[in-house]
């Protein structure tokens, strides 16, 4: 039993903090915004050069061959930068239902696009009918009928569904079925998977994103003055953002732990990832609200920054599945007659 | 005690109604956060105007109806339920206007009013600066006496309207040795007096629904002060009182929200209990803040007064719009993050437009942690620190 | 449309006060818990000098024929002193219920008896097993097969159940069908209306419990010292009180509007009577909680009078209907497809 | 990260389980705030470490086993798993007896820690004093040295099991010049010294769950001061740590308590859906108090350190613990109000018993105001007032 990250997994995400920091500003989110497409080539290109886009690819075709537990904490570096691209659903998510299926010829070329950055994958899923970046991706992963299809975006009608959230480009998509395009057959498992590491991706980006609020609330109460003194010495606003420190300090075990559980394929998985996007949707909401109060006024202008990371939040307590369907797979998990709950249950199927 | 409604308020109640039936625009208005909503919304004031219906609780001499407020009351429970556009006309109507007629001279009052009323003057407001927000007391935008005119230098900010606004009233410090809340006046200015810059605020929604207000030596005539110089705190107080007592938000607009709520359960074909619980708890909150105005609408109209309430009321009314728009947010489900714009948004988008703004409820008026000291400090009597 | 209080109904509720702050002090209410039947004939006798227990009771058998309206504040002020006795169970709720009932003898000698206190009345309803004070009332007015009973309480088996309020004495009943003490053929409707009547009795109690809890947390906290000044002066417990002003401020007009309802037979009675159960509920609870907060450890003693007014609270939330009975009524309400909701339906029947 | 369990972890937990099996009471003892109780009690610890379970993480040489972090949660875990006794030893297990081994002298440790680990000696607390609760620098008690003795008088306050308990540890003013928390010595002391008055204090519940201590001229010897003279405040903290920190309250309880609110709602036949979801989040939150605990010890097996972290902790679980009781209160219905002499009471009476207790939680060891103090300023790194 060790629920630490391995020194190399920390060390990554260091790396990739340090590189967010400088080419992910909020000044890059909020041009990117007002461009038509809102994506950044460059952007996608350093991406690739890190070999963030090729991180859960297999080695063998030119990827890094990582996975979920190594994925997270990336997330939530991603969350708590707002990279405005992509990244997660086609590399991560897009990428792993891809290495599932068995070699082909269209699987292969592919992932190889994913690695080397010039191919990207979006997806769709049947708890929503919305499907995030259809249009500049090359293909979509669709299911219909129980089977799966990678439909080449030229091939879908698509209608743009603007989201409070820019950064996220949001389409729902008409398609005709046509066989050439099917995949797999049985769908419902691959689909079903890849819902919950998009519900994971979207859950370590909240937890990134409640940091970022609670670090902008935390700025802004020492910089601004009220009444002669920074208002941070207020005991009410301290007491908002240590509300926040908790809600986050308790959401992220449980992050990481789901992490662990797709990764190894663990029975009750469904369940701890929506006990993780629940509590990481939370903390988030909680930072949102709770920055906004400590910023006050400014915090309603476009001007600050912190506007950029609540609607972020916003949008992802939405997406992968909301908290109703999620509290909803958790309340039946616990209500179930037979449940095992109770102490010495927490990791039962990791022993098995 | 009676919670029956008279043979007359009933008769108000039917003539509102049937006024409102005719003459409500049959598609919403644009936003007045935009010029051109602007400009529609002040026709819409015209409209009003036109009917008598602009300042229900103005004297009839002034173009109103001496409504009591539980007519008032009334005609914004009509005007909700008919979907009748916002009130660009605010500041004015119920802030400034009670002002006026409370401390202004005979010449202020005639000169301003009917303007307000017919909507030809719209009003915004210039209270806080950038370093004078919570701490209104810190205001520091001058305004030196120099013969019949003060010269006015300084930044406002967070003025409300002021966009698009022909007027703006606020507070000055006309004593430049004076701290604190003393030697301030409340002064009076069009905006489009030399010397005015008004730079518009985006806000969270992209729209420009206040502005910061430059003053570069702006001349503003002795007769637009009101009340005495030095005294224009007290004349502050008294406006934000009616802003924060009965008149900011009437419980109807809590009313139809948490209706709309109900509507958009049924609409989702929620099953969630949880949520369901919500839906109640905002029906029952949106009704208690309904009664509670009803409670001191009664009691005022007995000669009685408000006070530390104003600020229960604006701590009660500003949280339950946000839990209202939360419970919309989640029945919305996976269409919650989408805008206007979207084919899918629900209803045209309102729910998370009003989420937004819902966000500045606890902050604007004096913020609700400001709220609470005054709850705790001058209706509980705790002590101060 | 008038919605404050006759002046006459002011200087009742004024005159009960002074009389109570004299005669029900904590130090009774601590003596009578440990009375073996935890009940003062003294006091007893002096709510009826007061002619409190004949409030209800119609002028032509010794009462003073008030209404629910009449005694919605002097029911706030019984919570509020936490009155050991069951003054509202048997003068206001079974006397209601008696006067509804057409003329009789026993009608009328038991009203009499209410009315120069020499008669107690306990009442059993169908949405609990316990029964209040049934080991000491004269009759015990219960339903069964939908019919209504007064029964002498010698013909009752009991069963203590203790409450954590030792002033509610409450029994479980056992008791034989005989046909000599039916009283009415049709019980539902007087036993619905009963009902209700005990939750807005319920309700205005706990208006007062939290208006007291209140009152001895802003006390201790000008009294008590830390770090060499009042703790009071903390914002977070600034807050936390006014957290209670701001929920008690909302639940009062609620309880006083189902008091104008039940007087008035409002067809939606129901409803506003719930509502008023849960806000006054959630408003003593939330002043038990930040009170007992406030208190710090001293709360948590035997000594502090807190303890008595808190555990009278938890008590009237369990009673005449829980919070989960009340809040399934105003959802059934609320979203009933044909719901009469929205701005200018808040006194829709009154109109009628 | 390998959230899998090791052989000898899983050895550990079948060999725990398997005595927990064998010796738990069939049933339940009586409270140890009563007299019989204790003394139920303090024979469980007897029996305790009879199979050397008293203290597990304690060293072997000392009668413990020299537990792993994990292994100390696994044996929580199967603890209340089997229903076994609260520890009326815990003062003495978890925050004396890591304080000693830290700064302990040998002879101290040899004298102390074999009567803790036999359960031989009851430890209570005292810290508290009436005007030093919140504010623990403002300790008055003085111990004023006498040759090779302090002469102690003054008064504690909120010492928990102190009305049966053997001996108490705590902090007195050493240096009458001192201030704050300065001149402090952490000293301990047999409760039957003479001088030594122990007065119970009724507590919410009716029993006695903790004392105030009178010290007049109480001769404590100089060999019983832990640490240096005047350097009793770091001592403490470093006892505070341990307790706020990882082993005042272990998940497994709060895991327990969500398993019997799940039992509980099945039991009343509850279908409301807002209790189900508050069942569930017990459920979650007492999950995600475990995974944290469980990433804090994997961190402190690794050398890492507890810092504020700690406070969080304690914000979390005593808040847990309430939420978790009103839930339980509610699907209790009508029965909510019944004590545990009842007939009806639901589960003997435990859920209102333990929502007493849970009220509680936010005072004792530091405030939750407090907590959320130290939360902001040191681990958010806010300004000081």
């Amino acid at each position: 039993m060790d629920f630490t990250f391995a020194e190399d997994q920390v060390l990554l995400a260091d790396a990739v903090r340090r590189f967010l920091v400088n080419e992910v500003s909020p000044e890059l989110i909020r041009e990117l915004w007002n461009r038509p497409g809102g994506r950044s080539q460059d952007l996608w290109k350093q991406l690739a050069e890190q070999g963030l886009t090729g991180l859960s690819v297999p080695t063998e075709h030119g990827g890094m061959g990582m996975g979920d537990v190594d994925w997270i904490l990336l997330a939530r570096e991603c969350g708590y930068h707002g990279v405005p691209a992509p990244l997660l659903e086609s590399s991560w998510v897009a990428a792993g239902l891809l290495a599932q299926l068995p070699p082909s010829e269209l699987r292969g070329r592919t992932l190889e696009g994913i690695a080397d950055g010039s191919l990207r994958v979006a997806l769709g899923h049947a708890h929503s009918p919305l499907v995030a970046d259809a249009d500049q991706a090359n293909l979509v992963l669709l299911e219909r009928d129980g089977r799966l299809f990678a439909v080449p975006s030229s091939r879908i009608a698509m209608t743009a569904q603007a989201s409070i959230d820019p950064s996220r480009r949001l389409f729902t998509v008409q398609w005709d079925c046509e066989p050439q395009y099917c995949i797999a057959e049985q769908a419902a498992g691959l689909m079903e998977q890849a819902f919950q590491r998009g519900a994971l991706a979207a859950s370590a980006q909240l937890l990134g994103l409640a940091q970022r609020m609670l670090d902008l609330a935390i700025d802004y109460s020492a910089q601004r003055k009220q009444f002669g003194k920074p208002i941070g010495i207020n005991q009410a606003l301290k007491h908002h953002l240590a509300d926040v420190a908790v809600k986050l300090e308790f959401a992220r075990p449980v992050v990481f732990r789901a992490a662990h559980a797709i990764a190894n394929g663990a029975p009750e998985c469904a369940v701890h990832v929506s006990h993780a996007k629940v509590a990481a949707s939370e903390a988030a909401l909680l930072a949102a609200r709770n920055a906004m109060q400590v910023h006050g006024a400014m915090g309603y202008t476009w001007e600050m920054d912190l506007q950029i990371f609540m609607k972020m939040a916003w949008a992802l307590d939405a997406a992968w599945g909301d908290r109703s369907l999620h509290l909803a797979r958790v309340r039946a998990h616990v209500l179930a007659q037979d449940a095992a709950l109770g102490p010495g249950c927490t990791f039962k199927e990791e022993q098995q | 005690m009676d919670l029956r409604y008279t043979d007359a308020e009933r008769a108000f109640r039917a003539e509102i109604r049937e006024w409102l039936a005719k003459h409500v625009p049959a598609r919403p208005l644009k936003s007045f956060d935009t010029e051109e909503g602007f400009a529609e919304h002040r026709a819409w004031e015209r409209t009003l105007y036109s009917g008598r219906w602009s300042m229900v609780t103005w004297p009839r001499e002034l173009g109103g109806r001496g409504c009591s407020l539980i007519e008032w009351l009334i005609f914004e429970e009509e005007y909700w339920r008919a979907g009748a556009p916002l009130r660009v006309n605010q500041n004015g109507v119920f802030l400034l206007g009670p002002t006026l007629m409370d401390v202004g001279t005979p010449e202020q009052q005639a000169r301003f009013l009917p303007r307000i009323a017919s909507g030809e003057d719209i009003w915004a407001q210039a209270w806080s600066e950038p370093n004078a927000g919570s701490d209104m007391a810190a205001i520091r935008c001058s305004a030196r006496l120099d013969g019949d005119h003060y010269v006015v230098n300084g930044q406002k900010i967070w003025s409300t309207r002021a966009v698009w606004a022909d007027c703006a009233f606020g507070l000055f410090r006309t004593d430049p040795q004076s701290s604190r809340h003393h030697g301030l006046s409340f002064l009076l200015t069009p905006l489009d007096t030399p010397g005015i810059t008004v730079r518009p605020i985006r806000q969270l929604n992209g729209q420009t629904g206040f502005a910061e207000i430059f003053f570069d030596d702006v001349r503003i005539p002795v007769a637009n002060r009101l009340g005495q110089d030095g005294a224009g705190w007290q004349v502050a107080m008294a406006t934000a009182g009616f802003e924060r007592g009965l008149m900011l938000r009437s419980p109807a607009r809590f009313q139809e929200t948490a209706r709309a709520l109900a509507a958009l359960y049924h609409q989702q074909g929620c099953h969630d209990g949880a949520l369901a619980d919500d839906v109640a708890r905002g029906w029952m909150d949106a009704e208690a803040y309904a009664l509670s105005t009803y409670m001191t609408a009664s009691r005022l109209q007995k000669g009685g007064h408000i006070g530390a309430e104003s600020s229960t009321n604006k701590v009660f009314w500003s949280e339950l719009d946000i839990r209202l728009h939360e419970t919309a947010q989640r029945l919305a489900g996976p269409f919650a993050e989408l805008t206007a714009g979207a084919p899918l948004a629900l209803d045209h988008g309102r729910w998370l437009e009003g989420y937004m703004f819902a966000q500045s409820g606890p902050i604007y008026a004096g913020t609700n942690e400001i709220q609470r000291n005054i709850i705790a400090e001058r209706m509980l009597g705790m002590p101060r620190a």
